[in-house]
């Protein structure tokens, strides 16, 4: 009794998500798509993962979805103005990773609450990437979005990352650092580590890692917006609180982030499913942010 | 059998957290009037006992007898409702906030939904007077030095029409002559007849100042006895179960050269100060409050900046800004207030006491798993510390316990020259033991170390030198021969103007 | 709750860039009436400008059962999705802009009703005013549509009332409520001879009224101009104020309720509709408000 | 020398923010046309009234340790409400206009009630409860807004008093009210003293329950008045009303000096605050600065304000 117990304190939000995930694969089973839900697990997932590791450090980021749309615009620019695609992709992962080291640096230098400070970044961000235009076309050759190759290779993507992130987190001392990050930062500062240096990488790596999905959106979407992605912002915050990761104690794993997207993938396309008019589908989706959230990010009675 | 009538008696109280029963099946009882000490080793559940008294935490089971009237449950407001005002061994200060506000903090000192400002200041002015000390009423808590944090909370439970008193570990942050304030306002306190419990790991003030003691161990109740009756061997024996030797064990260790040098430093508030500290040494800093010691370690270790002054490692020259670069150069700082600088108290007891050393457990990135068990298992093993498992967040031990763990931390980072400042506030006499034979242990081992305390008895104890601050300068540098208890009073309270010329 | 077609076999998916104005909601709740008339089932979704956001909304369409789906896209980001979702036997008809998907596409050329809000703004200007005046034109570079629209205003303007002054284009910024009152109280300020304000959208035009009126400037020598045919506005008209004229697009949802209609009545249906729509001023208001409403 | 970079920072603690605006003032006045005019000050006064009313709310709540993003769909929802009963029901106004403000009331109490009870960081609940209040203005109407107030409703947010507008007279009574509750009164005292230190406060006997479901009541009770005034001024009641004040409330209140970590704060400094938005707002319409340029320039001026007041604070150094 006390091991099954102990097993299911330990393991409740696998558990869980689990049990979500069945049920809802039993309710849309008939029309389930694999490869719809690949498109938009591998999405979700990348995103949450980066989110996560930001998370784990104890920053809640407003600001992400609006790097990503500057990201976006700007390989939609670069692939117009005639650079090869290669070129154009690596000057994306570098911005992306640029745009995450300087919102570290700014956090770990201006110690106010976070998420202020990804807000105004937000903020800030979604003024410059409205600048650039409402929509970029780019000269995209082929159809990305219809090839099985293209998810296949960003799939491939993700579970490098996983993999890289889960031995980061677990087996390095950088990962012992980010969890340290998120508690007191006075003590972090005595046991002599330079927080904003590490803040800087760890929102530089979280930068690379959205930077596959700014790629993702540049090829499916033929090009690069200013409100691109901003609607995955409280689903994402919702997969990674439904994963179980904390961003006010740096709980968490990431393979409550992978359940916790594949949930969210699911729970979305329930709102399709059950034809739910427009209101309700936006309600739904709060919804999920709000129960995720409820069960999750409630902070210990003591 | 006694005249005196209980004001005061706790029943059967049961209190458990998971993984630890706190306090198990505790019945005493306090006389009307008395001092009534309370003591026990880190974890014993005396800070638990006592928050189960003010309603600061709801027991399991068991009742409390408040003048002849049974509570099952007390609530703060209730608690103070009645006259009981505690004060806790951490701090319960609103920090942004002025002392004068902090004293009054949810009180209205005058009826009627406005507050008047100026009135509330010059009454918390005239407590602090009539307690003797000097402090500006007006300044936000948070920039005022712990001992003159502990003076605003003592301050604040005196400022009521307080009919219990309780103090848990009240002495910890002070020095002596803030000490002798404190005991000289609990006496006129008990003259009016208030009673007062009181709980400190410092024995002789007990044997100073207490009527009645009463033990506790592992949660349970060992007994009380009158302070008369009763000798400090036999004390500490009751408290640990065991015989234990208490004294500062000797050291044979070998001075060598030179470790650190300081050369007319000046910055954070202190001005033109130098030392050196040899390797095999132990250098004790004495000080009244806000002397300025605390601040001259967080200059040496680079956690707030020099004006100027040299400070030279082994020889060399060095320009240490960050607390990174103090580490590389081997100096290690164990922090005066362990909430704010020291320990990660959300994480685990392994996680906190690798963490300054994590580089010195991988293998290139990789965290060397089994050592890093091994580490803390070690240090657990060492200082005893008191908890279910590795795994137990700081944040739920005993203060002692908390404190174990901070010093476990900074000497895992095996560093050279080892800052030890006030490193057995809260500690019990067992576990004072184990840091005093550690220290000794490390000079013997050749490392370098200073130790900042302002118990007078344990700096006389355990240093080779002792250099007195006093007011940001430096007043006098004493070798073993020359201690002298007074004398060093004197000097750190500026009477002196001695060792200028070194 | 499972998902799934009713009887009919047909369930409909709309697809909109927004559904905080008025008149997408109108679209939106139309097209839904006429399907529940139909039998048809029905879903719709906004993905607010996020045209990622459209491309998984089309997939969860897809995987909700829908077999056409109404796509309100400004530009080409989507046509992959929606060709992955043809590909697996879904009629696509696109509203607003032609790509290269579709099956059917109902077109609205946003910089010509652009030239027919600035063509009725220059009419009154002209009767009005005698050709001369000073206004403003608020545009929004929120999307390219709206810019278009914008620019069409003032084209329009300076061809057929060239002696008026376009004092300023203002950038007005996002469907944010109040941003309307907000600009036209500085503007009412900045320039105190100002004659009327010609609008992209009823949403702002309308705030633009209030804030007229509470300035005291709502006589016969000001105008506002816009464009959507809210309720609001062309009660506007019809009360007498200063709200001059908007454009009435006939209800798109029956209209596309219509074509869907064909299509799955198995009919071909030519490609390209221009969507019908209507200026309405004063002259014309009663045909288009009831004022018992 | 310690003390004297003490002084300094003491005194832009208490002035910086005065000189901020002095600074914006003079910019203005210079550069943008017809900015410095009696009628565009009195314009800005009111263009501010409404936000500046929800603001002293949103800053109590933060001086009292919490956050509330839920405002903006506090006042959507409200002002839905109201203009459905106004308008669609049919019933007087002072019924509508109690009806409003006690649901404004009601959803700040569930606020606090929620963050105490399930233990749930507050930026956490009023961020869900903002996206809910959204979803729900939405379906009052579909998503359709209200017109036709009754003209006498119309008077509290387009009439004068004199040459001064009602929603000014109503923002300076929110200040005063607000000033005289934090400095001086034992209320106020104990809101700083909940923000700086929870337990602190709960063990000094302050029923800190009651008083965070105070606190964030009263926000749901500005912005409920923030939302008549609303309504009366735009003449119509409208679901995406307030949409962008979680983040405007949120910087003017720390553009003021109210610290994110709670405790710390002054209602004087977060009116100018307001004002220094409200500014930046017209002034920037009034250059003609491309919308988009805007909210990139008010961005920056907000993380060079932050940035600063963080340097001036760089001891105090607290996490949220
Ligand atoms: N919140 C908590 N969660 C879990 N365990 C707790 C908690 N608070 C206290 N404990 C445990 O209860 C026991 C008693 O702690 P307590 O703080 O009362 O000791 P103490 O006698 O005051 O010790 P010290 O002298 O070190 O202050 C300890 O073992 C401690 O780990
Ligand atoms: N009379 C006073 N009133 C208020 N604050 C004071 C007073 N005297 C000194 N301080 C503050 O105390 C600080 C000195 O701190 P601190 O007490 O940490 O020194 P210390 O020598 O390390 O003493 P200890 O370690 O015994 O607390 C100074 O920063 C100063 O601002
Ligand atoms: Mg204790
Ligand atoms: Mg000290």
């Amino acid at each position: 009794m006390k091991t099954v117990r102990s097993f299911y304190d330990k393991y409740h939000m696998e558990i869980g998500n689990i049990v979500l995930i069945l049920v809802l694969a039993i309710v849309l089973f008939p029309r389930l798509s694999a490869d719809y839900v690949l498109h938009q697990f591998v999405i979700i997932v990348l995103l949450t993962m980066g989110l996560s590791l930001e998370m784990l450090s104890g920053v809640l980021d407003f600001a992400f979805m609006a790097e990503i749309a500057m990201t976006t615009c700007l390989g939609g620019l670069c692939l117009r103005a005639g650079f090869p695609v290669w070129v154009s992709l690596t000057v994306m992962i570098l911005a992306q990773m640029l745009f995450g080291m300087a919102k570290g640096l700014l956090i770990g230098k201006i110690r106010v609450n976070p998420i202020l400070l990804t807000f105004i970044l937000q903020q800030i961000y979604q003024g410059i990437a409205a600048v650039f235009g409402d929509a970029i076309q780019a000269p995209i050759p082929r159809d990305y979005y219809g090839s099985y190759m293209f998810w296949m290779i960003f799939s491939g993507i993700a579970v490098v990352i996983y993999v890289f992130l889960q031995l980061l987190l677990t087996h390095t001392y950088y990962g012992k650092y980010v969890r340290m990050l998120g508690e007191n930062e006075t003590s972090v500062k005595n046991s002599g580590i330079r927080f904003d240096i590490c803040r800087m990488i760890i929102c530089g790596i979280s930068g690379i890692v959205f930077a596959q999905v700014a790629l993702i959106f540049l090829f499916i979407t033929n090009g690069g917006s200013a409100g691109i992605g901003r609607r995955y912002l409280y689903p994402v915050i919702a997969a990674a609180c439904l994963g179980g990761i904390n961003f006010l104690k740096g709980k968490g794993n990431l393979r409550g982030t992978v359940l916790g997207s594949l949930s969210m993938v699911l729970l979305l396309n329930l709102s399709a499913g059950l034809s739910l008019y427009s209101y309700f589908s936006y309600i739904w989706e709060i919804a999920i942010l709000v129960i995720a959230v409820v069960i999750f990010a409630r902070e210990s009675k003591n | 059998m006694n005249s005196v009538k209980n004001i005061l008696s706790v029943k059967n109280i049961v209190k458990t957290y998971p993984g630890v029963i706190a306090i198990n099946d505790v019945s005493f009882d306090v006389e009307e009037g008395e001092i009534h000490a309370l003591i026990g080793e880190n974890g014993a559940g005396k800070s638990t006992l006592i928050k189960v008294l003010s309603g600061a935490i709801v027991p399991d089971s068991g009742t409390i007898e408040l003048e002849g009237k049974q509570y099952n449950q007390m609530t703060p407001k209730l608690a103070k409702d009645l006259g009981i005002e505690v004060i806790y061994q951490e701090f319960t200060l609103v920090p942004g906030i002025s002392a004068a506000e902090n004293v009054f903090l949810g009180d209205k000192t005058k009826p009627g939904a406005f507050c008047d400002i100026k009135d509330r200041e010059a009454r918390a002015k005239k407590i602090f007077d009539d307690l003797q000390v000097d402090i500006d009423v007006s300044r936000p808590v948070k920039t005022m030095s712990p001992a003159h944090q502990q003076l605003v909370e003592i301050a604040k439970a005196v400022s009521r029409n307080v009919k219990i008193l309780i103090m848990d570990e009240p002495t910890a942050p002070l020095t002596v002559s803030e000490v002798e304030t404190l005991f000289r306002i609990v006496r006129e306190l008990k003259a009016k007849g208030v009673t007062i419990i009181f709980i400190s790991h410092r024995l002789e003030e007990l044997f100073e100042l207490a009527d009645r003691v009463t033990v506790m161990r592992d949660g349970c109740y060992v007994g009380t006895e009158n302070i008369k009756d009763i000798d400090r061997q036999k004390l500490i024996t009751m408290m640990a179960g065991r015989e234990l030797k208490e004294s500062y064990p000797s050291r044979t260790s070998q001075i060598g050269e030179e470790a650190l040098r300081v050369e007319h430093l000046t910055g954070n508030g202190d001005h033109d100060i130098s030392f050196t500290l040899h390797r095999g040494e132990i250098l004790g800093f004495a000080g009244l409050v806000g002397a300025g010691r605390t601040e001259l370690m967080r200059v040496i270790y680079g956690a707030d900046p020099i004006e100027s002054g040299k400070i030279f490692v082994n020889g060399k020259e060095t320009n240490i800004r960050t607390c990174q670069q103090a580490i590389q150069h081997g100096i290690g700082y164990i922090p005066e207030d362990r909430k704010a600088h020291g320990a990660f108290l959300r994480m685990s007891i392994k996680w906190n006491v690798v963490v300054n050393n994590l580089r010195g457990i991988s293998k290139g990135p990789f965290v060397d798993e089994k050592l890093e068990n091994r580490i803390a298992e070690d240090y657990e093993e060492k200082f005893q510390i008191k908890t279910p498992s590795l795994e137990q967040r700081v944040e739920n031990l005993s203060g002692g316990n908390q404190q174990k763990v901070v010093i476990a931390k900074t000497l895992a980072a095996n560093s050279e020259i080892i800052i030890f400042d006030e490193p057995t506030r809260g500690i019990d006499v067992g576990a004072k033991q184990e840091i005093y034979k550690l220290m000794n242990q490390l000079a013997g081992e050749g490392k370098a170390i200073i130790m900042v305390s302002s118990d007078m008895p344990e700096l006389l104890g355990m240093s080779d030198r002792i250099i007195t601050i006093y007011e940001g300068r430096k007043t006098g540098e004493l070798a073993k021969s020359e201690f002298d208890q007074n004398y060093i009073l004197d000097l750190a309270s500026g009477g002196e103007e001695h060792g200028k010329n070194k | 709750g499972k998902g799934g077609t009713s009887g009919s076999g047909v369930k409909v998916g709309f697809l909109a860039p927004t559904l905080q104005t008025e008149f997408m909601i109108g679209i939106d709740e139309k097209l839904h009436e006429e399907c529940d008339n139909r039998g048809w089932d029905y879903v719709s979704a906004s993905f607010d400008n996020d045209s990622a956001a459209a491309v998984s909304a089309i997939e969860n369409m897809v995987t909700g059962n829908c077999n056409y789906i109404v796509a309100m896209v400004s530009d080409t980001s989507c046509d992959d999705a929606l060709k992955a979702a043809q590909e697996k036997g879904v009629k696509i008809i696109e509203c607003g802009v032609e790509t290269a998907v579709h099956d059917l596409v109902l077109k609205t050329d946003q910089y010509s009703i652009g030239t027919q809000i600035g063509d009725m703004a220059a009419d009154w200007l002209n009767s009005q005013l005698g050709g001369e005046g000073n206004i403003v034109v608020y545009t929004t570079y929120q999307n390219q549509d709206m810019q278009d629209r914008g620019q069409g205003i003032q084209d329009a303007i300076k061809e057929k009332a060239p002696n008026v002054n376009i004092l300023e284009v203002v950038d007005i910024g996002k469907d944010v409520v109040g941003s309307g009152t907000t600009t036209t109280e500085t503007m009412l300020q900045k320039y105190s001879n100002l004659n009327g304000i010609v609008c992209y959208g009823d949403a702002a035009a309308v705030e633009s009224v209030e804030a007229v009126k509470a300035a005291g400037k709502d006589n016969e020598n000001f105008g506002v101009f816009a464009c959507d045919g809210t309720n609001q506005a062309l009660k506007g008209i019809n009360d007498g104020t200063c709200m001059r004229g908007t454009m009435y697009f006939e209800p798109i949802g029956s209209v596309m309720a219509e074509y869907i209609q064909q299509m799955v009545d198995g009919k071909t249906v030519d490609e390209a509709v221009e969507t019908p729509i209507h200026a309405v001023t004063k002259a014309n208001i009663a045909d288009y408000y009831k004022a018992d409403k | 020398m310690e003390k004297t970079s003490n002084k300094f920072i003491t005194f832009y603690k208490k002035f910086g923010i005065y000189v901020f605006l002095a600074a914006v003032v003079i910019i203005f006045s210079i550069i943008a046309p017809n900015f410095l005019s009696v009628a565009n000050l009195i314009n800005i006064l009111r263009q501010v009234s409404i936000f500046g009313i929800v603001v002293i709310g949103v800053t109590m709540v933060m001086i009292g340790g919490g956050m509330d993003l839920s405002v903006g769909g506090i006042m959507a929802v409200v002002g839905m409400v109201m203009g459905y009963c106004m308008v669609n029901v049919g019933l007087p106004i002072p019924v509508a206009v109690i009806i409003g403000i006690a649901l404004g009331v009601a959803f700040g109490a569930i606020n606090g009630v929620v963050a105490i009870k399930l233990h749930i960081a507050p930026i956490i609940v009023t961020l869900a409860m903002m996206l809910v209040l959204q979803g729900v203005a939405y379906l009052i109407t579909g998503g359709y807004p209200i017109t036709g107030m009754p003209k006498a409703f119309l008077t509290v947010g387009q009439g004068y008093v004199g040459p001064v507008p009602i929603p000014v007279i109503l923002f300076v009574i929110f200040i005063v009210f607000g000033w005289i509750v934090m400095n001086k009164t034992y209320l106020g005292r104990n809101i700083y003293a909940l923000g700086g230190n929870k337990e602190a406060a709960r063990l000094a006997g302050i029923n800190v329950n009651k008083l965070t479901v105070l606190v964030y009541s009263f926000a749901g009770f500005a912005a409920s008045i923030a939302a008549i005034i609303m309504v009366a001024r735009t003449n119509a009641s409208q679901p995406g009303a307030g949409s962008s004040y979680a983040f405007d409330c949120m910087t003017a209140a720390c553009l003021g000096g109210v610290s994110i970590a709670g405790g710390e704060g002054k209602i004087s400094g977060t009116v100018v605050g307001v004002i220094i938005l409200g500014i930046l707002d017209n002034g920037l319409v009034l250059m003609g600065v491309n919308s988009n340029f805007q909210s990139v320039i008010k961005g920056l001026i907000l993380l060079l304000a932050v940035a600063i007041d963080c340097y001036q604070g760089g001891q105090k150094r607290k996490k949220a």
